[in-house]
């Protein structure tokens, strides 16, 4: 009979190492493993089960998008934002459309502008739902959370593939304004889509908000403190979670954010329950938003007409532009030499700097903590890896 | 937040640091400011610690690589056969990469202040100090740029390749970087993939 | 046959066993000859999320988890006991109740010493 | 066992059948996928077992998280150098009977990434795929229909002859070569057992070329 | 009192499930193969070449004008130049596509090649049951297999098509007065199948 495994390596049980203290397992939560959303790969030594040295190792996902786009112009670069963070390429497009006009200095005009924040918001409804539904799939209620979020996000995908053509990768936005404007009846089925949302969000907190098991093993897990929060230059709603006031819609007032009333919820502890808790507040308010957006939509140019689609060439010089993208802060630094080609085209991602401060929440907790507490900070390998 | 006054303000407080404004010739006017690599710590620090200042968060950490101005075009259009050794040797190390911080302040929620440090060549050990001391959020960044250009940052905790596997050697990002070629199969090769693809065959 | 006869149960015992082991041979037979068994390095290697697995998960853990595992054993083999009990429950009087209370006693009162010596409280 | 015998049977509510038949129904309606998301592909792939597309209705909803216990590899997303011998790894601990679905434009070829330093040129360069589906990501339907693209091939399975398929056959690798990681590149680039990409006619004349495949 | 919260999840799941026998939009399945998603006029997938009136390859309204492979992000397109000339709709001599390949397989299906297409030759199609066993067979397109007929367009995305009529008529109507005679027969064969749009 074949061997049919090895016999494990000799065992280094060294008489030395018998006075009682354990020794460290070393093991890889690796490239292919459920809880890492992706190709993400984490070496945790662990004593027993608690976490005694996290090392995140990234690039099984580095698809070098910034050297690409280095040999792409300036429009051939916008499809490929799409495939930054798949679930949200509508904002990707935005912050890529952003930088570009802050370094050409273009206008756009105001019915863009409205479109541009109704589908940035659509974007963050149904990346948040998607994260609910993942943390919670991380956190063993594997399915049933999972299929209502996914539920609301097709009817969300059916927006977006009416208006741009795709469901994932809308490729949607231009430098001055949007591609193409909405098709007859588009608004009507966005307003109902948009109303029932909030009783879907009811049933949400009604399924998960109040259920023990989810606060037992939430909270007080994974605590990040403002300080190190801020050093650590994490954005988004983990920022928020830990109670420091700094959302990009509200600081920078990029597009017509400042039209519309809204309002930032902030957590107070930090841990997992207050991200989960974060994320679904802020869908409330994005409801709020789309409703005054969708409410005084004007008439009007979706184009900036006089910037040329083709042989875009802005002048020398550089910039760089940001947006509140539903992970945090996602930035487009861009350096122009005068050719139809960016000369450095960079992404600033956040959920790779979020990941910075994983090890910290991490430390001293156990295994099954490390996975909720990855799943809580979403993060997306194309974005991630880039 | 004009530039001059921060400028002699700094000066000023760091002693001895030589700062110089780059100015930003695009619509967006985000001029930059150049510092030393000696004083950058102390003016980190300065920046983050200041009370009207406040810049405690460091959003973006950049590599960008320049090489010698008579190169960059000829690094572009040089055609791979031709072996030029010679010109190889210096041109490789003419020009300088910068890295680039953009900082903001999440306290006084001001705009951005941009820093830009320059390398003294373009050689395969260029150092440059680690400002992660100063924001941790500058951590991966810089490991991102050293794994990609080859920027190696003294007083960086765990200076290891972020993106690219261990046992790489190259920095992919660098303007004359040259591709392993694996081009089989290339059905709709054109221009610049068309290149490569004949030199596959040719070899 | 003889009202206490035991070849009813032999039948049954017969074809229970039958009905498990058929299949198995069936599989085993078709594994023989049908589809060939094709051993080789990357596939007996252990898995570890893709990577080749190094170190070493022969190694001395936190004394805690063992003694968690022999309580669980001692209560596991007091449930074997209670089942033969459980199921002839009717015919009993006091004195087999009483005995079977002081047997489950003994053992709440080893857990009891555990809990207090907080064995089973994790820090 | 003549088709009209068959129907005639099937109308009384007889089912006969022979083993062969019997062995590929049993294993095409339940074919269980590896839970292998690499990239955007991956959400479509989620998004294909969810409530409104629903792959459970084809027997392919458990993902099996580790490879022992799976039989199709749905390689979702874009394979790049430092994830190739990963994956090639995990190909080859799944037990045979054992079948590969390249999704989207990225597994296929490369996709829009191919002129990435990091990015493998498709997975057939190191392992044989059974079905490919273009898109980019394609849509979830397209999932389902290339699923029953590889249960019809799994039908058309014979269990002797030259033409059985891989599992059944003893001389046909079920393992194969794991890249290593070089100083430029993966070593070696491609797999020569599984990759045999025929030659594109490059005239080469600088400017027009008549690339027939 | 512990447990309350679980309850409520329990209730909700429980409305959902006694909901699906009375309120059908709870049953979100599309039972695929059978029944199909109801058709979404501006979805697409990959691009095709468009020809007008009956024989495909003289209709091609492409003119091998290359800006497509240019602006093409993956560069998946590539197209030979004809030597000779053919008339088009507007009756002018121009060029067309000797061969006009797409790698399907690298196509990343961005319809910037029908945003730059200054002459609507190429546009989106909807098809998405692709998946083959052959790659370097059936994944790369040759002009046959990517030319489809203007009815076809109109069939997929009727709004777009009449809009994209609109203009060309509107161009051959400007184009021809000048050659008036030699032309009329092709602008009659244009204007019938303007009149079919819905």
């Amino acid at each position: 009979m074949t061997t049919l495994a090895e016999a494990p390596p000799k065992s280094t049980l060294s008489p030395s190492a018998s006075n009682g203290d354990t020794q460290l397992l070393e093991v890889s939560m690796g490239p292919q493993h459920p809880s890492t959303h992706g190709v993400f790969r984490m070496d945790v030594s662990l004593d027993g089960e608690t976490v005694v040295k996290l090392k995140p190792i990234f690039g099984y996902l580095h698809r070098n998008h910034e050297k690409i786009a280095e040999n792409e112009t300036y429009l051939g670069s916008m499809p490929y934002t799409d495939r930054l963070d798949y679930f949200c390429s509508i904002t990707n497009n935005w912050a890529y459309a952003l930088s570009v006009e802050t370094l050409a200095g273009i206008v756009v005009p105001e019915r863009a502008e409205y479109l541009r924040v109704i589908t940035a918001e659509l974007t963050r409804l149904q990346n948040h739902t998607c994260l609910a539904g993942f943390l919670m799939q991380d956190m063993g209620a594997s399915g049933t959370p999972l299929m209502y979020a996914f539920r609301e996000r097709e009817k969300i995908l059916d927006l977006f593939e009416s208006l741009t053509g795709a469901r994932m990768m809308c490729n949607y936005m231009r430098f001055g304004g949007c591609r193409v404007d909405l098709p007859a009846g588009w608004l009507e089925q966005a307003k109902t889509v948009v109303a029932a949302f909030p009783k879907f969000l009811d049933e949400f907190e009604a399924l998960l908000n109040g259920n023990e098991i989810l606060m037992a093993r939430t909270q007080g897990v994974g605590v990040l403190s403002k300080e190190l929060a801020i050093n650590a230059g994490v954005t988004g709603p983990m920022l928020r979670a830990s109670g420091v006031n700094y959302d990009l819609r509200k600081v920078d007032k990029y597009g017509i954010y400042d039209r519309f009333q809204f309002r930032i919820p902030l957590g107070d502890h930090g841990d997992v329950y207050d991200r989960y808790m974060i994320r679904v507040l802020e869908m409330r308010e994005s409801v709020k938003i789309l409703e005054q957006a969708m409410r005084d939509l004007p008439e009007g140019l979706i184009q900036d007409p006089k910037t040329k689609v083709r042989n875009f060439k802005p002048k020398p010089g550089e910039a760089y532009g940001r947006i509140e993208s539903p992970k945090g802060e996602l930035g487009f630094y861009l350096v122009s030499d005068g050719t139809p080609r960016p000369y450095r085209f960079r992404v600033r991602p956040p959920s790779l700097i979020n990941l910075t401060i994983l090890e910290d929440m991490c430390l001293g907790r156990n295994v099954a903590d490390v996975v909720i507490i990855l799943g809580s900070v979403d993060i997306v390998m194309g974005e991630v890896d880039r | 937040m004009t530039l001059e006054p921060l400028k002699l303000e700094l000066e000023e407080k760091v002693p001895g640091c030589g700062l110089e404004i780059i100015s930003n010739p695009s619509p967006s006017a985000q001029h930059s400011l150049l510092i030393d690599p000696e004083h950058a710590v102390a003016v980190a620090m300065y920046l983050r610690d200041a009370a009207h200042l406040r810049f405690d968060y460091c959003s973006n950490v950049t590599g960008i690589d320049w090489p010698a101005p008579n190169d960059a075009g000829k690094a572009k259009l040089k055609d791979m056969e031709e072996d030029l050794e010679q010109d190889e040797a210096d041109c490789a190390t003419a020009g300088y990469l910068e890295v680039v911080y953009h900082l903001y302040s999440m306290e006084k929620k001001h705009g951005p202040v941009i820093l830009r440090m320059r390398t003294c060549d373009r050689g395969l050990r260029v150092h440059l100090p680690s400002l992660v001391s100063v924001w941790r959020s500058a951590d991966f960044q810089e490991r991102e740029i050293f794994d990609l250009f080859g920027v190696i940052f003294d007083g960086h905790p765990d200076l290891r390749r972020i993106l690219m596997w261990d046992e790489y050697t190259d920095h992919p990002m660098r303007r004359d970087y040259v591709e392993p070629d694996d081009y089989e199969y290339e059905p709709t090769a054109h221009d610049e993939v068309l290149r490569k693809t004949m030199n596959h065959y040719a070899k | 046959m003889k009202p206490d006869s035991y070849l009813p149960i032999v039948i049954l015992l017969l074809g229970a066993v039958g009905f498990a082991v058929t299949p198995l041979a069936l599989a085993w037979l078709w594994a023989k000859n049908f589809s060939p068994s094709k051993p080789g390095h990357d596939k007996n290697s252990i898995y570890e999320c893709g990577l080749e697995s190094t170190g070493d998960s022969w190694v001395q853990f936190n004394p805690g988890y063992y003694l968690y595992a022999i309580i669980f054993l001692v209560f596991d083999v007091e449930v074997v006991f209670l089942l033969p009990f459980a199921t002839a429950f009717t015919g009993f009087g006091i004195g087999e109740c009483l005995a079977m209370l002081v047997f489950i006693l003994l053992l709440i009162e080893g857990l009891a010493w555990a809990y207090q010596k907080k064995v089973l409280t994790w820090t | 066992m003549d088709e009209g015998l068959k129907s005639e049977l099937s109308k009384q509510g007889v089912v006969a059948t022979n083993l062969q038949e019997l062995y590929n129904w049993g294993r095409r309606n339940s074919i269980w996928p590896l839970n292998f998301g690499l990239a955007c592909c991956a959400i479509e792939m989620i998004a294909s077992t969810m409530a409104r597309y629903d792959m459970a209705r084809f027997g392919a909803e458990v993902f099996r998280p580790s490879p022992r216990q799976a039989d199709l590899m749905i390689v979702a997303g874009t394979i790049t150098k430092k994830m190739a011998p990963q994956v090639v790894r995990l190909y080859n601990q799944m037990p045979e009977p054992k079948y590969v679905i390249s999704m989207g434009a990225c597994a296929i070829s490369g996709g829009p990434f191919k002129q990435g330093y990091n990015v493998l040129k498709g997975i057939d360069r190191y392992i044989p795929v059974d079905i490919y589906i273009p898109g980019c990501p394609p849509r979830p339907e397209a999932l389902i229909d290339a699923l029953m693209a590889l249960q019809r091939k799994i039908d058309a399975q014979q269990l002797t002859g030259d033409s059985r398929p891989r599992h059944l056959n003893a001389d046909e690798p079920s393992e194969f070569t794991v890249p290593k990681f070089g100083a430029h590149d993966l070593e070696p680039p491609q797999n020569p057992v599984v990759w045999h990409a025929p030659l594109v006619q490059i005239a080469l004349a600088e400017d027009d070329d008549s690339g027939t495949a | 009192m512990l447990g309350v919260g679980i309850l409520k999840g329990l209730t909700e799941t429980a409305r959902n499930f006694v909901g699906s026998y009375f309120r059908k939009d709870r049953l979100t399945t599309i039972q695929f193969p059978e029944e199909r998603a109801p058709r979404i006029e501006a979805s697409r997938n990959f691009p095709f070449l468009v020809y007008d009136g009956p024989d495909a390859m003289a209709g091609l309204r492409c003119v091998s004008c290359f800006i497509c492979e240019k602006e093409c992000p993956p560069k998946c397109i590539i197209i030979d130049k004809s030597t000779d000339k053919k008339p088009d709709a507007t009756g002018k001599l121009q060029f067309y596509p000797a061969e006009f390949k797409i790698d399907v397989s690298v196509c990343m299906s961005c319809q910037i090649c029908v945003e730059v297409c200054p002459f609507d030759a190429i546009k989106m199609d909807t098809d998405f049951e692709l998946s083959t066993q052959n790659r370097f067979d059936d994944l790369l397109w040759p002009k046959l297999r990517l030319a489809k007929s203007n009815e076809y367009y109109h069939e997929i995305h009727p709004t777009e098509a009449a809009a994209v009529d609109a203009d060309l008529a509107a161009a051959r109507a400007k184009a021809a007065p000048k050659p008036a005679a030699p032309v009329a027969p092709v602008a009659a064969a244009a204007a019938p199948e303007k009149g079919t749009t819905a």
